[in-house]
């Protein structure tokens, strides 16, 4: 008895996003975002995507790469203040963009990952975001019925993987990762690094190796990680 | 029995097995097979079971044996635990029975005045794995069938069980109801279909034993 | 710019817990159950508590000290098959329990941590634990409302601990603690070994220390935690 | 007007300040002096910014600045950090804004047809923070008031905001509306009462400056 071995190709992994595919995509800023996986994602070309991402990323960068090739159909996200295309492409009609609270996002992905149908919240509740949302009382309190993401696909980056799977984030480059590592049919995740089964402690791993599909181990890194100088 | 259970893990598998099965159940596996042991109570990758004197205090399983970890296991908390088995990452889970219908519906948490010590992890184990095999007598001590056309207790889940494993068959439900797979050596198909409280379709030609 | 200090007694920790509370109780059977939290709650002794615990321990053990003393007029739990004097007082009606499914006892208590009004959920919708409850149809499919769990008092049992508030768990005795931590208006950790601030790596700390208000450093680890002879 | 929010932050606080805020406000507070600030991409325990040299790529506030961690600082998933927010474990947070209504509604996230970006983790920090405070200029750059009878613009949530930090003063939101508690030097009560849009109660006697 030993655990499986999940460790695939970049290629091969990413081949199982087709036209139409919803895929959850980690990371906030730079910190956690796979772009040796997204930039597959433009070369094998699929189209008519639904994007679940925190941002748009900045310019000529990440998700901003699928935006340029006209593969992204939805963004479903919280803030693409930073992506100046993003925004004219949701004016012109170009994409459809659906906004969320950030904790909301996260925690409609959590629910996703856990089984769940959904959660109440009174996030929001006053504002237009509730807009055309279902409610319901509970204990004489209104809340906001919010429904559970899941997605065919999601894609994260981690900074260190055993073979199993079993992933562990870098600071702030954890974000939505090991949510979205629990709410997609197939998870696929990049590591920067690949360690031995039993080198990261059971006590510290993030993302627990049953819930990953496939394992692509980075052989270098993407230079939009650099620090930018501002 | 236990033997033929095991050969329902499949390579790559995530397996939840029951209180004192998992133990009886690896030790048909060979220690090269791929496969990973969930418990609820939050670790995915079990090890082997451990004698007092060399066990971890704080390493148990869902049903308080003391058992290890191997390379590659992870500690998780009850929601993630959870998470995992309602999200569809638990492909086969082992249970025990009171009582399973023709339906496929299970019962094994409650009698009612008698039992209920409240159903812990096992409705979620039996709802959401995706594939659930019964472990259990034919019969109870009673003599009465544990296989019936509808439950009589409290259910745990509709419509869950995919196999049962008995002391005298292996049986399948299948959408026309019980079907017999494989009879235990000694016993004849008279026997068996008598001990069952439902209709039992046996297969065509020779029945296979274990 | 430092971190708040949150060390305090065990005596004065406890105090804040009167009659009519209701505590949440880390553990799953013996490992991460705070013993010595719950002794001192035996010891100060205010009554007619809810506790919010995945068991009842065993005989002799944990939160049948409660039960003993007779503290206890209601159960949240999931199982207390291995308490028969929770059993008996359960049938005699001199406690009230309520029994939820595992996981969701656990996603209840999260969603209170998380500030969630509650959780949707189709676990145990055709059996008799859905009596009573609220139902709603979301996208056609039809939940369950599971309400959020909160308490006034948490107490959770920890490896090590740092003056934040900062918790690590060991191994399976993780369970229902981080859920707790996150769950009450007061939370107490009880920490087997008190670190200095640093000392958990950032990324591996499982419990942050803004959820904790006090911290109780144990001088003596309770017998209640001795491997059991079977 | 950055110095005197940072008297705000009592020990023991946890604070989450907006972008660009952290370090100007953080500053203001001594090396001993217990706190700590909160980033809603995942870390409790803000530590000073890195110029590009120094800094860690995966280590940004919510705003992007490069910063650090300090002893005890932790990090953690989006879920778990706006659990701490909404579960009221927030103790104050730093807002700009657009606009400020006489009952404590704000809106700084949308501009119909001009600026939708989405709010973020705007909403969260303004409707579940224990106390909102918000910093901004004390009218937009036509020079209309900010602070206003009612929102005009789609708001972020209702009846948050307590206090408002503006050039001219500092102005409490109270059950009967915008009251001023201090006045910035150089600065008449008729000119902040002209440069508001809602009635401003003075506070009788000699108004503080800052």
């Amino acid at each position: 008895m030993k655990l499986p071995d999940k460790i695939g190709t970049l290629e091969e992994a990413v081949s199982c996003i087709g036209d139409g595919a919803s895929v959850m995509i980690g990371g906030f800023g730079v910190p956690g975002t796979p772009f040796t996986l997204i930039r597959e994602l433009v070369r094998q070309g699929p189209r008519d995507l639904t994007i679940i991402k925190n941002d748009a990323n900045e310019a000529d960068m990440g998700v901003d790469h699928l935006l340029v090739s006209g593969q992204v159909a939805r963004l479903v996200t919280t803030h693409i203040g930073l992506n100046p295309r993003a925004i004219a492409m949701m004016n012109a009609g170009e994409i459809e963009v659906e906004f969320n609270a950030q904790g909301i996002l996260a925690e409609r992905i959590r629910a996703g990952g856990a089984g769940l149908g959904g959660i109440l919240t009174d996030i929001g509740i006053d504002t237009e975001l509730a807009n055309d949302k279902q409610r319901i009382n509970v204990d004489g309190k209104a809340f906001i019925v919010e429904s559970a993401l899941r997605a065919d696909v999601a894609l994260v980056h981690a900074d260190r993987a055993d073979p199993f799977g079993n992933l562990a984030f870098a600071a702030t480059a954890r974000n939505f990762n090991p949510l979205m590592a629990m709410a997609a049919a197939r998870v696929i995740a990049e590591a920067e690094q690949l360690v031995p089964l039993g080198d990261l402690n059971a006590d510290d791993v993030h993302t627990p190796g049953p819930f990953v599909d496939e394992l692509v181990v980075l052989n270098e890194l993407s230079e939009e990680y650099a620090v930018v100088q501002r | 029995m236990v033997a033929r259970a095991a050969d329902e893990i499949a390579p790559g598998m995530v397996v939840n097995l029951g209180i004192g099965l998992p133990t009886k159940v690896v030790d048909h596996l060979g220690p090269d097979f791929p496969v990973c042991l969930h418990t609820e109570n939050g670790l995915a990758g079990i090890g082997p079971t451990h004698p007092p004197e060399t066990a971890d205090r704080n390493l148990i399983d869902a049903g308080g044996a003391y058992v290890s970890t191997i390379p590659g296991s992870a500690f998780f908390d009850s929601a993630v635990s959870f998470a995992l088995v309602r999200s569809g990452r638990l492909d086969l889970t082992m249970l025990g029975a009171f009582e399973v219908s023709q339906h496929g519906d299970l019962a094994n948490w409650k009698i009612p005045g008698k039992f209920s010590p409240g159903a812990g992890g096992g409705i979620e184990l039996a709802q959401k794995a995706r594939r659930v095999i019964v472990l259990t007598t034919h019969t109870d001590r009673a003599g009465n069938p544990k296989l019936k056309e509808a439950c009589s207790l409290p259910i745990t889940a509709r419509g869950c069980v995919a196999r049962v494993f008995t002391d005298m068959g292996v049986i399948d439900v299948t959408d026309t109801g019980f079907a017999l797979v494989e009879i235990a050596q000694g016993i004849t198909p008279a026997e068996i279909t008598e001990a069952t409280g439902a209709p039992l379709a046996l297969p065509k030609g020779d029945i296979p034993t274990f």
